[in-house]
Order: C-alpha cells, then structure tokens, then sequence
C-alpha cells in the first residue's frame, strides 16, 4: 500500500496542515490531544472536506481540490475504528458485524467471517445484546465490524484509550492477529508510546497540526527518555513455553529464559522492566533470581541520575536502567562484560 | 348534555363519519409523515443558512386560524388556483373530496409533526452516521438505517401528535373539502351539523366519546410503540 | 345522476328532509349536500368547488355571487323566509323591544358577519336602543345564531335573537316575543342554480321540486314562513 | 387576494385586536407555563401508574374539535357550570370576558406545551438531582436549581408552540369569551367577521400578515434564547 | 462517628441484606460490580427507601422503618462523591464548588473555602468552564462541592474508577490530605484493592447483597492472593528526602533506602512490587542494586509456583515474592537471615 497526501484544513483556532507519504502496512500517528489526529484521520476517511490538497491511495485518487475529486466516505474503502466503538444501539451484535459486510460485493468477500470472529474470540458474543457487552467486547466487535467491511486500508483512532489496562493489553493480541491474517495495512492513531511500540513499525509525530518527524516506532521510546519519570521497557518477544519443574522455559534467540508464568502458543510478548535488570560484575551465588546472563555492553545513555545500559546477549538486545553511581562502582563501559539477573517473575506477560 | 348520556347510539351516518375520520387521519398521517422526516432532518442537521425562515414557514398553519388556512388552501387547489390548475389537468379533483380533506388535515396537522421529529433527530449521534457512512454505506443507505431507526421513538410520537390533532380539525377541512355526508363529513363535521337538529347535543357528545377513544387507542400505541424502542 | 347542492347550515335540516322526500319520487337522482357557512359556501363556489345549486342564509353572499357571475341569475328565487324572535329564560322579563334595554346582556349574532345579527340590529336601532346597549356593554355578539341561542339557553345571557326555526332547537329557553316584523327587512333565503350546473337536467329537477309547494309542508313544519 | 396586497392598513378596531391577541397568548402562555412544568415534570417522573390516562387527558383539548373544547369550557365555567358558579361568588366572570379568551387559548394550546416540556424533562439526568439533595437542597430547591435551568431549553421551545397556537386560537375562544370587538375580539375573530363579509377579504389578509409576523418574532426570540442555554 | 446500620431492600433479582456498625473514620466497602455497593450508599444517603431496617449517625436516628422515620436526603448531612462527578453543567465551575455552601447556616460554615481549594490544587479552575475540565479535576472540583456541604460523613461511590491510572493517583493525596485536615470520616466504595489499601484502614466485604467479612484493609490483600496474576505490592511509608550524590535517601523506620526519586514534604508513600525484592544468601559483591538489606524470614506462605516470603527488617516489614525453586536453593525457612537486594529505581512514588 502506497499513501500520499497532502492536506490543509483551518478551523477557528487550529489549522491542520500536512504532507506525507507512507507505505509501511503499520504506521502510527503519535501526537498529544488536540494536535490533530483525528482530524487526519477524518480527512482521509472523507468525514470532513480538507481546504486543499490531495489524498491518493495507491493508484486511487481519493481527493484533490485541484481536479475536484472528493469521493464519498462509502467509495473510498477506508476502514475507521473510533476511540468508543460507536455500536449501533439499535442492532443486535450479529447486525452490527455484517453492517459493512452486507454492503460489499459478493465476489469481495474476502474475509470469513467465522474465522475473524475466533481470530477476535467474540463467536460466543453474537446472540448478545450490544448494551451488555464490556469496553473490550465493544471494541472487538468494532473492528471486526471494520474488517468485514473488507477495507484497503484501516484507521485507528486511539481504538484503546478509552480501555482500562486490562482490558486494553486483552485486546492488542487480537489487533495483531488480525493486521497479521488479514494482512490490511492500517494506521495507528493514539498518545500512548506503549501502544505505539507494540502496534506500528514507523511512526509520524504530529504536533500543533504540524508533523514533527517520523521514525521508527522503537525510536520514540529512546528519544522521548528525559522527560523523566518513564523507565524503558523492553518488550521482548519469546518462543512457546516448556514446562520446567514448576517454571516454565522460553527460548530467546539462542538462550533460555525461566519464567513464573506460562504461556500458550508459539509466539509471546513480554514486558521486561529495564530496572528489573540487575547487573553484576562477577557471577553472584545463590540468589533468587532465575535468570543471569553473560552480557557485553553495546551503549550507555544517560539522563540525571539515571543511565540506561545497552546489552548485548548473544544475538539479542536488552536495556537494562541503573543509577550512576553503579556505572562507576560496576566499572561499566562501552565492551565490558557484566551478568544480568533478572528474577523469574519480572517479566509480564502482554499476551 | 350530562343527564343525556345513557344512549349513545350511532346513526349510519356517524358510523360513516368516523370512518372517514380515520381514513383522513390516517392517511394524513402517513402521507405527510415522509415529509416530516425530511423536513425534521433538514431542520435537525441542515447547515444552510435561513433555517428558521424555513421553520416559520412550516408552523404558518400553526400560527393563521385553521379556516384562514383553508381558504388559503382553497385558494391554491381551487380550479382557478394554480395547484388546482395543473391537478385538473391530471383528473384529480380536490375540493369536495375526501383527497382534500386529507390535504387539509395534513397541512394543520405538519408543524406539530415536524416539531417532535427534529427534536428526535437533534438526539441522534452523528459518530453513527459517520461509522455507517465508512461502513460503505452511502448517504440514503445511512439514513434509513441509522437515522431513522435511531430517531424512531419521536417520528411515532409526531404521528400520533399529528394523528390526535387531525381528529380535531374541523376549520380547514369545512372550506377546502367541504362538509358532505358521506364523502367528506368527519367526526368534528358531523358534530358541527348536529348544532343544528334538535336533541343533536346528544348524538355529537357521542362522536365525541368516539374521538377520544381513538385518540386514547393511539396513545396507548404509540407508548407500547415507544416502550419497545426503548428496550430494543 | 348526481346533483351537488351548497346548502347554509341553518338550512341543513330542512333541506335533509326534503332530499329524503325527493328522493322517494326519484330514487335514481343522488344529491350530494354541502352544509356550511353561506359566506364559506359562497367562496367554495367562487374558486370554482363543484356546485350546482346555492341555497343561502344571506343575500348578501348571492349578490356577491352573481357579481362574480358564477349564478344563473334568472334562476334566483326566495327560498323561504324567516321570522326574527327573541329567546329567554320564562324567568326574564322581556315582552317586546322596548324591554330590552332593562336585560344585562342580549346575545345576537355578529352584524357584520351573521345575517340574524343584522336583522337584530335593524329591530334595535329601529327601537333607538342599540348603540347605547353596544355602548354599555350589554351586546354579547356570536359567531351564528347557533352560539347566540346557546347563549340564551344555558341562561349565560337573558336572551338572545334568533330565528324562529332555530328557537326550536332550545331546551330551556323559550320564545319571549317575536320581533314585529316592521323592525326589521324580511327574513329572506335565496336560492340559485349556478353557471356550473350548465345542462344537468337532475339538477333543475330538484331545484325546481324545493321552490315548488311540495316542500311547503315541511317549512312550515320547521318554522319557516313561504316565499 | 394576491392582487389587492397594495395597501395595508389596520382599522383601529383591528389595532385593538392584535392588542388583544398579544394580550390572550401572553397570558395565556404565561399562566400556562407553572401547570405545563408541573404536568411535563409529572410525567416525566412521575413514578404512579395511569399516567397514560392523565396524559389522555391532557391531549383532550387537541383531538376535539376546538368549537367542542369552547362548548365544554362553556358548561363548565358559565353562570351554571360548577366552576363558573364558584367563581362568580368571587366575582369572576369567564364568560365574555378577556379573561374567557385567556383560559380557552391555555386549554387548547396546553398539551402542546406540556409534550415538548415533557420531552426536555425526560433528557435531564436523575443524578444531578440526587447529587443537589445530597448537597443540601430540598425537592423544591432541587427544582428550581436543578431540573428548571437544564429544561429551560424544552420550556421555552412549548412556550413558544403555545403561543403560536394561541395566535390561531379560534374555536374555542369565540364560544367562551364571544366575538366581542375591544373586549373579546382577537385577530382570529377579527379575521372570521372580515371573511364572512362579501369583500372582506383584503382585511383578513392584512391581519394574517400581523399573525404572521408575530409569530416569527416569536420563534427568532426563542431561536436566540435556546442558543443561549446551548452555550451556557 | 458511630454509624450503626440495619438494612433490607429488594428489587427484581437482587436482595441487600446487610447489618453492621462502624466507628473508623476510613471505612472500605469491598466487592465486586453488582454487589450493591451502590445500593447501600443509595440507601444511606436517602436517595432511595430501604423495605425495612434502620440508620443510625451518631445519636441521630436518619431511618427506622418501625418508628416510620425517614430523614430526607438534605436533611441527612451524608455527603456523596460519585463515580462521575456530576458537575452540574448550566453553573460555572465557583457556583457549583458553593452549591452546597450557601445552602448551610453560618455559624455551620467551618470550612474555609481558599484553604479547600488550595489543599486541593483547585484555586486556578475556579472561573473556569464546567466543560472544559479534565476528568480529575473534575472529581476534585465534585469533592471540594462535597465538603464545602459539611457534611457529617462523607460516602465516595468508586470516585476514582472513571480516572486512568495518572488521574487516579494525581487526586488520592488531595483525598486523603482533605480527610486528615478536616477530619471528616468517610465510607469508600470501590472494588479496586490497592485503592483500598490507600484509602481506608477496616473493609466490609460485600457479595451479592450479603456483608462476607470485615478487616483491616491490609488484611485484604494479603487473603486475596491465590486469583494467580496479581503480584503483592508492598505500600512503604518514607520520610522526607535527602538528597545523597546524585540519588536521595529516605528514612525508613531504622534503616535508610536510596531511590533514584525525589519527593518533597515529609510524608511520601512508595510502591514495591513484591517481585522486585531479589534474595541472596550471602551479601552478594559489586551489584547494580543500591539497597542490601540484612533480613529475617518470618513466614512463606505459597501458591501454585510462587511464594511469597513474609521479611523482618528492624522493625519494619516487607513481603519479596520468589519462585518455590529459590526457596530450596537459598535454603528460606522462618528464622532464616536472607539479604534482600533492591534496586534504587524499583520504588514507584505514589504520591
Ligand atoms: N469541527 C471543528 N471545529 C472547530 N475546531 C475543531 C473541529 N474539529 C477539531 N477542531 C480543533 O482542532 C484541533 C485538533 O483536534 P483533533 O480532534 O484532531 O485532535 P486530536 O489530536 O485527535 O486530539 P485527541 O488526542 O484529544 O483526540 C483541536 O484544537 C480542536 O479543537
Ligand atoms: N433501581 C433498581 N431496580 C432494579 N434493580 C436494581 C436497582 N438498583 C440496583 N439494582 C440491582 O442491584 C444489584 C446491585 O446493584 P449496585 O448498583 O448496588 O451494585 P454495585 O455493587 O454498586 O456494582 P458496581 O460496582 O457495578 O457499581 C444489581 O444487580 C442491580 O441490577
Ligand atoms: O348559515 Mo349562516 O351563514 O351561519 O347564517
Ligand atoms: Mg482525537
Ligand atoms: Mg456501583
């Protein structure tokens, strides 16, 4: 998928005003309230005109003031999925699903739907009632709704923040399975890094209606440091689990990890706080944590009294986040060799 | 009146008379209801400037007594009027028939129907209409499926406020359909005629039971009617 | 055929009865009856309402008529004619015109709009009396003598003008005097075939049967006095 | 009609009428708008059952024919009626008197008042009033604090229906109050006694184009005072 | 204040049924949706009629069915917080703070106004517009309303579930500073446990309609284990900050730990995830970790691959959670010394 636009749109005190070219199938827009995400986000899905410019979606031109095209938002194949899910309080759950499907060609019913709704774990939900589903149901529903609408490409407008936190990380494995599947490019609208990481490879920073910069979606996170209270999180992405006593053992590249918690399928995210890291020059003895690793440091990056090491272990990279006081005390420089230990129960489980 | 009431019997001509006061009411009603709809939406979500020129214009028949309105009408579908003109052409008689009577009723009863809807719609959240509209659903497809389902609870309140006032109307009719017996004698005629017979007190106080039953009957519909919109 | 027939409303129920009597001579003629106010009747057939014969309460409105030349005018006739009386609780104390003044309120038809308050109007200015009560406040007008007559029944007035023909639709009110007939320009209903009626032989077939002496019976029966 | 627009001029009789109409539908809207809030409050809230039949009865003066509503006013509140009887020991007198045309114009125009207040109590939300009783304040307090200001919008737009309506107001009124010119006379009585002259026609209309005007002055009026409540 | 409560109240398919007394000043009221947590602040507060039973303040009687008393909501002085703050939305943000106020005697008003507002950080919204608040200013501003009403208790129905984490741990000092400075006892309704914890110091715990236990809110956490995913997290009072190089030092009863946080005042409460708590057997040589703390084992309780290891510092205490392998390795039993490593960037300021 190739998307180039250019668009300007002047409201009384806020004028949006931007150009860029995408092709990457995860992108994100990343920016704090009111710097105009959802206004790109309604240009190009055609809710609201631009003052000027153009939208082009592959070889589709979806909008251009000069030549005077502007399709409708049915003709332009976008996909949207809001921050609530806006289901139709008047359909049953199963309505509100095949509303976007029922209205595509038969010959482009790409999607099946039953195996969207196991991919989304909502084939139970059907028969509900669309006022007794909880925040995360409501959002699968909504983007399966979205997805069965059989869309070239999809936007998501901070589809998660208005989930809790359990609610939100229950739903990002089902996102991924189905951008994976299905594979429809989207773009990924929200304020939160996090979310950011897990959702896009590359990334617009917006601001005052202006884009910033864009960058891949793990720069974000390294470049935003400073602001202060954050520590970084490795997300770290295991193999299946196998058992072991009454543990369980990942493989990360070439080494093992030792978990507290099982996992099922082949595939895993984990967070792994980077002060969960606990460095040591010589290897401790008994200690209770399950997992220390022979490490060579790749980079030290420092902000007041904090300083995030570099690590390498085997083929795979890790932060770990320490007080200055230990570089000097661990002698810890670019090359050197230190243990990592990191407890068993440090990490947690994203899905 | 009061002492009178222990027989309350219909002549044929009142059973005919309530008939066609249905028949007016109803199709009054129904015929206009696509008109409020739209004209309720335009009010709700029209952005053209001039909007309450336009709203001062549909409640015009609120405002101008009813007999004024039907002479006005009377004036417009007469034979020499320009709408009667061109419907003569076509073979459609209005004045003296039953098509006036309806199109008298319609025109008294609108403003109050279109009040009601636009409130309706003025409830409906435009986060649906967008949702449908990115759905692949284009602008009437969303209309009919969002819209007007979502703002179902007032449309049937309109009607049945509509329903309720043309039972009443009694001024616009008499001038523009005429008060026939039979053809074009409603309710409210008929009891307008019956001023005129000795003992007729008796026999209008019964129509007059009659129209408060079906205007109750509908009530009770459109608050059943209601109830279940609200839960579903 | 059909015969349309535009019949003021103080005129419904004599001209009910004597469609019923017609139509037993000639079941095959159908008459449509239109009862309204002479003045509504009179602009339905102006603007051009299916009509073809006009019976008016007030001459005023056939004249109009005939002006705009909607009207046969050799076929206007006097229908009937009325006497003015003047209605009241047994209770009040009025015997003749020149009691009137001592009543609280008289009801009366509007004068401008309602023929039976013009004639009231004549019969009380004739009597000197009528500015003063409209002065005074003792003049309560009506919308048609209908509503006046109410008025006297329910006794929210001690009496009121009407027609003969209506004083006989009162329930409490009785007729305390009649009006003498030199106070007041005769009481009188015209009735006409209208331009529209152009060849429908049904049609001068009744007006020809209600303007003749079969419906004689049925006037006086109802209070009406014979042309 | 169209014809003679040229030259329009009121007769100080009609000057009188208009007063009077502004007069009735002031008052009458006025006087109205406590009972209209408390019957819209009651079934908004109202938690007893039957509140189908009160609002049956409150949608009366609209399904009957207004000259009907006028005569039932008139056995009510005439020198026999029970009320007429009771106010005349006061010293009232309804019948023809302004004060006639005042209370059959809030009659027939009530239920379209009391639905749209209706309509607006219903969108207040229970919790504000619960959080003012918490608060301190006591049912009235609540009230006038609380569920008045957030359905001054709803009010506002019945107050203005109900005038509008009060304006065409004719039926009724004429029965009650008579056609009494500077005393009862409104421009609808005005209106029917131009109407009932051969020629009168020129003067009708000109008293129409007044109603006219009042009425949309009326609705700009309340068009500006709901934006207002929209806002703050 | 002494509330003694005997109530009954049904509707379709739910029964309450709970009798109880109270006297602490920070009652907890724990359970899960549905359990009528609502329903009996509804109750308290007049807002609805209980089928039988009685209320009891202090020596005022607000409810007994038998006598047929029934005290009206305003005439009950039991303010309520909700779980959306109600602000009411035709009044500016000054009249809705004095809604409760004005409607007091004078000689009632005991509150100063400026010194509410500014404990409560609100002095600059007060000319504000009710719509343009966020959600946790908007629940200071409904607290603030609440206790400018004096009232003589105060029930908060779940005050904090509609913020996100940020909001919800912004707002909880200015709720309990508000409570200690003007000694207003409060009943908190919530089914969160770490709110609990932070707010309230006895528990009634409630399900379906029925009163199950009353404890200390510690006491909650600790019984609740076994769900699975939910580590224990250790709530350290700290003193004020030292600042020690480029980290700082808080006292913590005998002992001193280093955190990489700052913190003014002299009261500050830290978040420790029991899983961050690393045990050695020996002191362990060069480590990133700034603290080592010398610790008798009290207890070990366990469940399922976890244990959870009760530890005795000084005087003070703290739970580490470690997998049951440890346990064998490091030789943990009670009376045991282990010496616990933390890391200085491990604490989380709650506030
Ligand atoms: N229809 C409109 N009329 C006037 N101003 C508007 C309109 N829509 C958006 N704005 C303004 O444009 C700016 C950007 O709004 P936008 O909704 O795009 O922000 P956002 O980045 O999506 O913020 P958030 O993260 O809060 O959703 C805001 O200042 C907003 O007030
Ligand atoms: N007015 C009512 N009519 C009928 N049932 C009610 C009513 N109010 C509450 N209930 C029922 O009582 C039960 C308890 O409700 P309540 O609101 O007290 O729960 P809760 O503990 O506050 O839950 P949550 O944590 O979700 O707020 C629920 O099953 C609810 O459906
Ligand atoms: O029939 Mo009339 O015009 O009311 O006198
Ligand atoms: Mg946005
Ligand atoms: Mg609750």
């Amino acid at each position: 998928m190739q998307l180039d636009v250019e668009l300007k749109k002047s409201f009384k005190d806020f004028t949006l005003d931007v150009a860029f070219s995408l092709s990457s199938p995860r992108t994100g827009i990343f920016g704090p309230s009111g710097s105009g995400k959802s206004t790109i986000m309604n240009l190009l899905s055609g809710l609201e005109l631009p003052d000027s410019g153009f939208i082009r979606l592959g070889d589709t031109v979806l909008f251009d003031a000069k030549r005077k095209i502007n399709l409708k938002p049915n003709q332009r194949n976008i996909g949207v999925v809001f921050q609530h899910a806006h289901l139709f309080p008047h359909m049953s759950v199963k309505k509100n699903l095949f509303y976007g499907y029922k209205r595509i060609k038969l010959e482009n019913r790409q999607i099946d739907p039953e195996g969207l709704f196991k991919v989304l774990g909502i084939t139970q939900l059907l028969s509900r009632d669309v006022s007794t589903l909880s925040g995360g149901e409501r959002q699968r529903i909504a983007l399966a709704r979205t997805v069965l609408s059989n869309p070239r490409l999809i936007l998501m407008d901070e589809p998660l923040s208005a989930l809790d936190e359990g609610h939100k990380f229950q739903i990002i494995p089902y996102l991924k399975n189905v951008f994976n599947n299905y594979g429809i490019p989207m773009i990924f609208i929200s304020h939160s890094v996090l979310e950011m990481r897990m959702m896009t490879d590359e990334v617009f920073v917006i601001q005052k209606g202006r884009i910033q910069r864009h960058s891949a979606a793990e720069e974000l996170v390294r470049k935003s440091w400073g602001s202060g209270l954050e520590s970084y999180v490795n997300l770290i992405n295991l193999g299946g689990a196998t058992p072991c006593k009454d543990l369980f053992r990942y493989k990360w590249g070439h080494i093992n990890f030792i978990l507290t918690e099982p996992a099922e399928g082949e595939e895993n995210l984990f967070e792994l706080d980077s002060r969960d890291i606990l460095l040591f020059k010589r290897h401790p003895e008994a200690t209770s944590a399950r997992n220390l690793l022979q490490c060579t440091v790749t980079d030290i990056y420092s902000s007041g009294n904090r300083v995030r090491v570099g690590l390498a272990c085997g083929n795979e990279h890790l932060i770990a986040q320490i007080v200055s006081e230990s570089v000097r005390e661990l002698g810890i420089e670019e090359g050197a060799m230190v243990v990592a230990a990191i407890k068993a129960s440090a990490f947690k489980k994203i899905f | 009146m009061v002492n009178e009431i222990t027989m309350l019997t219909l002549s044929p001509q009142d059973i005919s008379a309530v008939g066609l006061s249905l028949k007016v009411a109803c199709s009054a009603t129904l015929i206009s209801t696509p008109f409020g709809i739209a004209c309720g939406y335009f009010l709700a979500f029209g952005k053209i400037r001039g909007k309450a020129v336009v709203e001062g214009l549909i409640s015009l028949p609120l405002v101008l007594p009813p007999v004024v309105v039907g002479y006005l009408l009377l004036l417009s579908f007469g034979s020499n009027g320009l709408i009667g003109k061109f419907l003569n052409l076509l073979g459609i008689q209005v004045v003296f028939s039953l098509t006036g009577a309806v199109i008298a009723s319609a025109v008294v009863g609108f403003p109050l129907m279109v009040r009601s809807i636009r409130i309706g719609m003025e409830a409906v959240d435009q986060s649906y209409i967008s949702v449908s509209r990115t759905l692949g659903a284009g602008w009437w497809d969303s209309f009919f499926t969002i819209v007007l389902p979502l703002s179902g609870r007032a449309i049937f309140a309109g009607m049945s406020l509509m329903f309720a006032r043309n039972l009443g109307e009694f001024g616009a009719t008499v001038i523009l359909a005429g008060n026939i017996p039979g053809v074009t004698q409603t309710i409210p005629l008929a009891i307008y005629e019956y001023t005129s017979v000795p003992g007729g007190d008796r026999m209008a106080l019964t129509l007059c039971l009659v129209s408060i039953s079906l205007s109750f009957a509908i009530l009770l519909i459109s608050e059943a009617i209601n109830r279940k919109f609200r839960r579903g | 055929g059909q015969v349309r027939v535009s019949v003021a409303k103080s005129m419904s129920n004599l001209c009910n009865n004597l469609i019923v009597q017609f139509q037993e001579q000639y079941p095959d003629v159908k008459i449509v009856p239109n009862f309204g106010s002479s003045g509504a009747l009179a602009k339905q057939i102006e603007q051009g309402a299916p009509a073809d014969i006009y019976v008016s309460a007030n001459p005023k409105w056939m004249t109009h008529l005939i002006e705009k030349g909607k009207i046969e005018s050799d076929t206007k006739k006097i229908f009937a004619h009325n006497a003015l009386v003047f209605v009241g609780k047994s209770s009040t104390d009025a015997q003749s015109m020149s009691d009137l003044q001592k009543l609280t309120r008289v009801a009366l038809g509007s004068p401008n709009s309602v023929p039976a308050g013009q004639y009231a109007k004549q019969a009380m200015d004739k009597e000197g009396i009528y500015d003063e009560m409209l002065k005074n406040g003792q003049l309560i007008m009506a919308k048609d003598v209908r509503q006046a007559l109410i008025y006297a029944d329910r006794g929210e007035t001690d009496g009121a003008f009407v027609y003969k023909t209506d004083a006989m639709l009162a329930i409490n009110a009785k007729i305390l005097f009649e009006v003498p007939l030199e106070f007041y320009s005769r009481v009188t209903y015209p009735v006409a075939m209208t331009k529209d009626s152009d060849g429908n032989a049904d049609a001068k077939l009744f007006y020809d049967y209600i303007v003749s002496e079969a419906a004689h019976s049925e006037m006086i029966r109802l209070g009406f006095t014979l042309p």
